[in-house]
């Protein structure tokens, strides 16, 4: 009974979006995609509010667990997802690109999301990983008579396939190495260390998850899927992929790799370091808003990542409230991109966005709030993040990561400038489109979290504390 | 057996003689298929077919075969020739090694491995790179546009095909071709099966692209398909691909659902002569329904393949495993 | 008949390599692309059904079960959007690829 | 580590057999007929007409399509053979989860249907 | 919790903010909503500024620690409290700041355009710059100093001239990096003292070797703000291109900040560190009292003039900070509140000329003392409290500070005092082009003399700069007791048996 409790939420999305899907499909006389978004909607919430109460265990034989560590970051798979549904409500509709199909695979990706990060097996976690990227390839193609749409697509499904590929592949030495699959297992087998099948297994695993979160050096997709796909969707793309993945990596690399530090650390903190670096510089010469939020998603995932590095409870503390903050900034900026239409169409380059300020004092004000929070200027959310992730980094004596980090945050500080400085202080022709409920909904929301995230930091890092703990045994 | 037989040299040379006579019978069948059916097309269309050459025409096979070995082989100047020559090969190659684990008696299969049904399937389902190699290879529009057509006609029918195969297991238990005659002893899965078992011998038709189900080498609209550039023994492997396919479907359906070698009468032995009888009798179904039946267009041939087959051969695989399962009639695996 | 394990394990570390040497290096054909993804599948399954069998384990069959299904279903998608794509390109040679420099 | 392969001998045999068949036959026509090839008769068959455009170009999406659905069925048969065979040891659980994959396939295969995947025309 | 069982600071540093949201959310015409918008900050700024004011009187001067205290957990995990407190060196910095915004927010009578925003964006400055006076802990003292930012750079870049943009992105990218600094040694105080509590660190011992970095970090941050020579050239950008009640609040509140973070965190904490670099920051406050009096001379628009000014007095109060006697941090703290008044009376009366339509390049202004004899007096004054007459505020602090500095070195007194001299020159030229030169231009005949509201701006100032000049002492003594207590553990921390001399004499 305990299994079927702790799978209800799993169930529910899954029986639902076929419900769904059968629902719109058979439906052939009306537009069938906002029921069926908001059908989406609701049973996603159904779903969220589920795994609060779902109890912990292990299911099916050892497959899957649930803890604390699962809850919270399946909440905030099931937080991006809904926000990116909504927003797409409104995008998909004036783009000509809503399709019912589309909630539908949101459901599955996000069916796929909760087991990779439930999985306590690498054949679950290679099924959850497969389920999301194959619902997430599509939905980069979503606008499919759009070249850019398509081509992000194909990008995104040679690159995605190939990470996946090298995942397997490491799983599979892991496997013949280790002689099981099990995490329990093999994290009992590594406790007397590992030869060297063993680790090539295990950099062929991280260079697969480093591909997912889209860490330097494995982040090139990354730019062209967020440019190229439907914006609705790379608000999608942002934040729960992206919470799911570093939840992943956060569990696979504390779980069954706990006691490969050695082998591993160093690693991490190179791509961390990278993903610092490259996401925060490169993102200096973009025009496009969406490539431009791009690299700073992958700088994002650096600091991220240096809570792992760090490699103790604390830092992975650090970085479940960073990706938690992440979630948050990232769905509110989206909201803003979605929300950047001039004259009926679409725009996307941070010049377009002069004169914002001044017609549309709101929307200005919380792409500042989220331009602010994401170069991490206090009092914003966005502070906080960094501050926990480099005081655990500093505590455990990473100095020089810390000093590299607090460096490029700063650099990076400036392209977020540039946006702002466009909206503020540049002069354009007026003419916004209203923004639609749904997105400025979202961008309320977000604003709000990230704004007064300082009053009460406490319970967002304490749940992220007792989560770090529950992974960490 | 003297000891010779047990040291490797005995074993290769043991086998080699059972292919042999396994394949001298199955090449010698093949070549008088094609007279078979020039015979029963005659029958039917009231006419005599070959009689000239040899008594009743029966050296008429042996004529063809010279008559093609001594043409000119012409490789078309666009082609890749490495994989225009190859083509041909392939898809005789495949028809045959099929032919390895079919259990023409008792424990007479050649190669009794225990996933029979699954080789066959594999082999089958190879068959479509002959095809598609041909069509690629020739670099000609008819060729291309002909092969497309058959291998997704081919692929449209294997489906149900394998979904059939998956309800014989469930009654069967086991994927070995030689327990699955045996478990047809007291009744021939054609029975319980029969509406798969059609679908099955129809799917068949289908796979070796026959008649009403050939339009992939329609003279009419496409000459005559993948093999239009093909000439000389090149041409004459597909063709004698295409028959030995023929009898390789029937072999199948015998094994599957007509019991293969067992015998149907009570008090007869079963035997070989058993199973070449029943072959036999799906070769002549196979001959009579070219012979009588009009060519299907193309979307009825697959709608029939995705919309008809595939449905039926789903909901009756669930009924079979369901019933199976709840009036504990599960062949003890 | 007996075949050692490291064969095994050789023979899918030269798939593995010649699948990305086919993804990076190919600069013809998409479908060259999906091809060499499909050989990184091999390359990890062959190596799941050969441990397998080494340690007498029937996880890695199954987990090569799983694997296929994956590597069919990616594939199916690939070549739907490889289709679309074609559709709004008309070619879909690799160096085309360049809409968005990344 | 051994691996089972005794049974498979047989077939080694039957594909040499089939191997050297082949090629037997090719190159006995090769060497039995003559040869006397000239450009007009390489060209490609085009029903007389001179051949133009590219041969190896587009050709109907559908193909595609019906390629896709294929490999996602024939998969889900790789999925029932060895469950079909050992459904008498897995018991009601292993029944029952067929079941259900084969539910969400047809759920899939309804989609298709509806959306005209398995329409020609 | 605190002597009035209240958490009063929090209460004046968040009330702003609940007029921000208020002022934001107004809906109506851009154009009209304007005047509803400045008179709602307006009454929050008073009413906050009454809050202060209430603050002072009950606050003990005899105390040296921090009154008025509140501490509630804050950030788990790392050990940060949510701590605010004041003593007798912050307490007339907040009030400063309190004082400033009503009369920024009324010389801000010129902004029409979003001005929701504006007001919004000059309530949230003061919610910062009080949070960052009141901070007792390191962490929110940050968390506030960068704040303060976000609304100066939206004040400057909408609201500012012509060159406003680069102005804004400047200062922006200035105290940015500065504080990347400060935020480093943040993190390391935090690691190796365990503690971000400013009480706690104040008294931690560092090693003269760590100081020496902190004191590095500190310098780059606080300097920035402070604008201390040679970190001062976002400065005259900023304060040139801000509008006027940008530069009010500029000149008089942010860029004491700096010099607040010194007092509070180098010298305390440092005391080696900032004893070694007490030749290097003398050096520096000379430099910038003699040479940007020379740069101040050189100018042609007045608002730049003032703006230099303003960094020779930060050399001022530099020098006078790093004496290490009683005298002298008082007088730097002294001269802090002076020059908070001082500049900001001359910004607004700069304010008045743009608001009627003029440049404020020099050369185009003149003999503005005929037609505007209320106005002419007002400056003049300003501009006298701002050379240090006696009898102004100006006076006494640049007394204390170069009293300070003789007990120290002489040298320093004596090219200190020479610069206070040289900011005579360009006061008096400053005097002179506007309001005694000939007319520049005819047009300038038509001006007329101060409004009501111009009045109320300025009589406030003029007042206080003479009670500060002629009773000192009515804020000196509430600061006494904890400069007293800070320049003791100085000498302390340097010279351990003269601690104990201290200790056993008592």
């Amino acid at each position: 009974m305990t299994d079927f409790y702790a799978l209800l939420p799993s169930l529910v999305l899954g029986v639902g979006g076929m419900v769904l899907l059968l629902g719109g499909v058979l439906n052939k006389k009306t537009d069938t995609t906002p029921a069926v978004t908001f059908g989406a909607v609701v049973l996603l919430l159904i779903a969220a509010l589920l795994n609060l109460t779902a109890p912990d265990g292990m299911l099916f034989h050892g497959l899957f667990t649930t803890s604390l560590f699962t809850r919270f970051a399946d909440t905030l798979v099931y937080i991006g997802a809904i926000a990116a549904l909504i927003l797409s409500v409104d995008f998909n509709k004036r783009e000509k690109i809503a399709r019912f199909e589309y909630p539908i695979l949101v459901l599955f990706a996000v069916l796929g999301m909760i087991a990779m990060i439930s999985a306590s097996d690498m054949m679950s976690l290679y099924l959850g990983f497969e389920l999301q990227s194959l619902a997430l390839y599509i939905c980069a193609a979503l606008a499919r008579d759009n070249l850019r749409s398509t081509e992000a697509g194909l990008k995104y499904f040679v690159l995605g396939a190939l990470a996946s590929g090298l995942l397997v592949y490491g799983i599979s030495l892991v496997y013949g190495f280790a002689g099981t699959t099990s995490f329990t297992a093999l994290a009992n087998v590594f406790q007397k260390g590992a030869d060297t099948g063993t680790i090539a297994g295990v950099v062929f695993v991280l260079v697969g998850l480093a591909f997912k979160v889209s860490a330097a050096p494995f982040h090139m997709w990354a730019p062209d899927v967020y440019e190229g796909a439907p914006t609705s969707v790379t608000a999608l793309f942002a934040t729960a992929p992206k919470a799911a993945a570093m939840a992943l990596f956060l569990s696979v690399m504390a779980g069954p790799f706990g006691h490969l530090t050695d082998q591993w650390e160093m690693l991490i903190q190179i791509i961390a370091v990278l993903s610092m670096v490259i996401g925060g510089l490169a993102a200096i010469g973009q025009n496009n808003i969406k490539r431009l939020l791009a690299y700073s998603s992958i700088s994002h995932m650096g600091y991220a990542l240096m809570g792992l590095a760090v490699g103790t409870v604390n830092g992975i503390q650090a970085s479940l409230a960073y990706i938690a903050i992440y979630v948050v900034m990232s769905f509110g900026a989206f909201a803003c991109v979605v929300a950047m239409r001039r004259n009926g169409k679409a725009v996307e380059n941070i010049d377009d966005l002069a004169g914002l300020s001044s017609e549309r004092p709101g929307f200005a004000f919380a792409f500042a709030v989220f331009m602010w929070s994401m170069a991490g200027i206090p009092p914003l959310a966005g502070f906080f993040a960094k501050l926990y992730v480099f005081a655990t980094a500093l505590n455990a004596g990473y100095d020089t990561l810390t000093i590299i980090g607090i460096i490029v945050s700063v650099i990076s500080a400036f392209y977020y400038l540039r946006v702002i400085k466009v909206m503020y202080f540049d002069r354009g022709e007026p003419q916004f489109d209203r923004t639609s409920a749904g997105a400025g909904f979202v961008m309320v929301i977000g604003a709000l979290a990230t704004i007064f995230f300082v009053v009460v930091p406490g319970p967002l890092m304490a749940v992220a504390g007792e989560a770090a703990k529950a992974l960490m045994g | 057996m003297s000891p010779f037989w047990d040291t490797n040299t005995g074993i290769v040379i043991l086998t080699l003689l059972k292919t042999l006579a396994l394949l001298v019978p199955l090449l010698i069948g093949v070549a008088y298929l094609t007279y078979f059916e020039r015979k029963v097309m005659g029958a039917i269309q009231s006419r005599k077919g070959p009689n000239v050459v040899g008594p009743f025409g029966l050296m008429q096979p042996f004529a063809d075969a010279l008559k093609m070995l001594t043409k000119e082989t012409i490789i078309p100047t666009g082609a890749d020739k490495f994989l225009f020559i190859l083509a041909p090969m392939l898809t005789f190659g495949l028809a045959i090694i099929a032919w390895a684990v079919m259990p023409v008696n008792n424990g007479w299969g050649i190669a009794d491995i225990n996933v029979g049904v699954l080789y066959l399937f594999a082999v089958s389902s190879l068959g479509v790179y002959g095809i598609i190699i041909a069509g690629w290879a020739s670099n000609s529009k008819y060729a291309f546009l002909g092969a497309l057509r058959s291998a997704a006609q081919m692929v449209s029918y294997e489906v149900s095909m394998g979904f059939v195969m998956v309800t014989v297991l469930i009654l069967a238990g086991s994927q070995n071709l030689n327990s699955i005659v045996l478990a047809q002893k007291h009744l021939w899965f054609a029975v319980p099966l029969f509406p798969l078992f059609i679908i099955f011998f129809i799917s068949g038709l289908a796979e070796t692209n026959r008649a009403p189900f050939d339009l992939a080498e329609g003279e009419s609209e496409i000459v005559a398909g993948f093999f239009v550039e093909y000439s000389s023994m090149a041409f004459g492997l597909f063709f004698l691909g295409e028959y030995a396919n023929m009898i390789l479907i029937s072999g199948m359906t015998t094994t599957l659902f007509l019991g293969g070698w067992l015998s149907p009468v009570p008090f007869l032995p079963s035997g070989v002569l058993w199973f070449i009888l029943k072959v036999f009798l799906c070769l002549f179904v196979f001959i009579w329904v070219r012979a009588t039946l009009p060519r299907l267009r193309y979307d009825q041939l697959m709608a029939l393949g995705w919309k008809v087959f595939l449905p039926i051969s789903l909901v009756y695989l669930v009924l079979v495993a369901g019933v199976v399962e709840y009036f504990g009639l599960l062949p003890v695996a | 008949m007996l075949i050692p394990l490291s064969h095994y394990l050789v023979v899918s570390a030269m798939l593995l390599v010649i699948g990305i040497f086919g993804i990076f290096m190919n600069r013809k054909n998409i479908i060259v692309i999906m091809m060499s993804i499909e050989l990184i599948l091999l390359a990890a399954n062959l190596n799941f059904v050969a441990f397998s069998g080494a340690l007498h384990d029937m996880v890695g069959q199954v987990f090569t079960m799983f694997v296929l299904t994956v590597a069919a279903a990616e594939s199916a998608i690939g070549l739907a959007i490889l289709v679309i794509y074609f559709r709004n390109r008309g070619s879909i040679e690799v160096e085309d690829v360049t809409l968005m420099k990344g | 580590m051994q691996l089972n392969l005794a049974q498979y001998f047989p077939i080694l045999i039957f594909v040499a057999l089939a191997a050297i068949l082949g090629v037997a036959f090719i190159a006995g026509s090769l060497l039995a007929g003559k040869q006397k090839p000239y450009a007009e008769k390489l060209s490609a068959y085009e029903c007389g007409f001179e051949a133009f455009g590219d041969t190896r170009r587009r050709f109907d999406v559908r193909f595609y399509l019906v390629a896709i659905l294929f490999v996602i069925f024939d998969v889900e048969v790789a999925f029932l053979f060895p469950w079909a065979v050992s459904l008498g040891r897995i018991g009601l659980v292993g029944f029952w989860s067929m079941m259900g994959f084969l539910a969400v396939l047809t759920v899939g295969f309804i989609y298709e249907w509806n959306k005209g995947a398995l329409d020609w025309e | 919790m605190n002597q009035l069982g209240f958490p009063i600071l929090s209460l004046i540093t968040y009330l702003p903010l609940v007029g921000a949201f208020i002022v934001a959310t107004l809906s109506g015409d851009d154009e009209k909503v304007a005047g509803k918008a400045r008179c709602i900050a307006f009454i929050f700024s008073i009413v906050v500024l009454a809050l202060g004011v209430f603050v002072w009187t009950q606050f003990n001067p005899a105390i040296a620690g921090y009154q008025f205290v509140e501490a509630v957990p804050w950030l788990s995990g790392i050990n940060v409290e949510y701590s605010m407190g004041v003593d007798g060196i912050s307490l007339f910095l907040i009030l400063l700041t309190l004082l400033l915004t009503p009369i920024a927010i009324l010389a801000s009578h010129g902004i029409k355009t979003r001005a929701r925003s504006f007001f919004a964006a000059m309530l949230l400055l003061e919610t910062m710059t009080v949070g960052m006076f009141a901070a007792t802990d390191f962490v929110l003292f940050y968390i506030f100093f960068e704040a303060v930012l976000l609304p100066m750079y939206l004040i400057i870049g909408v609201w500012g001239g012509e060159r406003r943009v680069y102005a804004a992105v400047k200062f922006f990218v200035f105290t940015l990096a500065g504080s990347l600094f400060m935020l480093l040694a943040l993190v390391w105080i935090w690691r190796h003292l365990g503690t971000t509590n400013i009480a706690v660190m104040t008294h931690s011992h560092i090693s003269p070797e760590a100081q020496t970095w902190l004191f590095l970090a500190f310098l780059a941050a606080f300097g920035v703000k402070a604008a201390v020579w040679p970190l001062h050239t976002w400065l005259p950008d900023a304060y040139g291109e801000a509008p006027i009640p940008g530069t009010i609040m500029l000149a008089a509140v942010l860029s004491k900040m700096g010099a607040y973070g010194f007092l509070r965190f180098a010298l305390p904490m440092l005391p080696n560190a900032s004893a070694m670099f007490e030749p290097l920051m003398f050096v520096l406050g000379v430099v910038a009292v003699i040479y940007i009096s020379y740069v101040a001379l050189a100018q042609t628009d007045m608002k730049r003039m003032i703006a230099y000014s303003s960094v020779a007095h930060m050399g001022v109060i530099i020098i006078g900070l790093f004496t290490f006697t009683v005298e002298g941090i008082e007088g730097a703290l002294f001269q802090m509140l002076s020059h908070g008044l001082v500049i900001a009376g001359l910004f607004i009366c700069a304010g008045i000329i743009t608001a009627r339509g003029e440049t404020l390049t020099l050369r185009n202004l003149g003999s503005l003392a005929i037609n505007m004899p209320v106005f002419a007096a007002a400056l003049l004054f300003f501009t006298l409290a701002n050379m240090g007459l006696p009898g102004t505020s100006g006076f006494i602090g640049e007394i204390l500070v170069i009293v300070g500095a003789l007990k120290v070195n002489f040298w320093v007194s004596l090219l200190g005092g020479a610069g206070m001299v040289l900011g005579v020159t360009y006061s008096l030229v400053l005097v002179r082009a506007v309001l005694f030169e000939k007319y520049a231009r005819p047009e300038l005949s038509r001006l007329k003399d101060l409004t009501g509201r111009e009045y109320a701006m300025l009589v406030p100032l003029a007042v206080l700069v003479m009670w500060l000049g002629v009773y000192p002492s009515s804020f000196t003594h509430a600061f006494d007791a904890p400069i007293a207590a800070m320049v003791q553990a100085h000498t302390a921390a340097l010279n351990p048996h003269i601690a104990l001399a201290m200790v056993t004499a008592k």
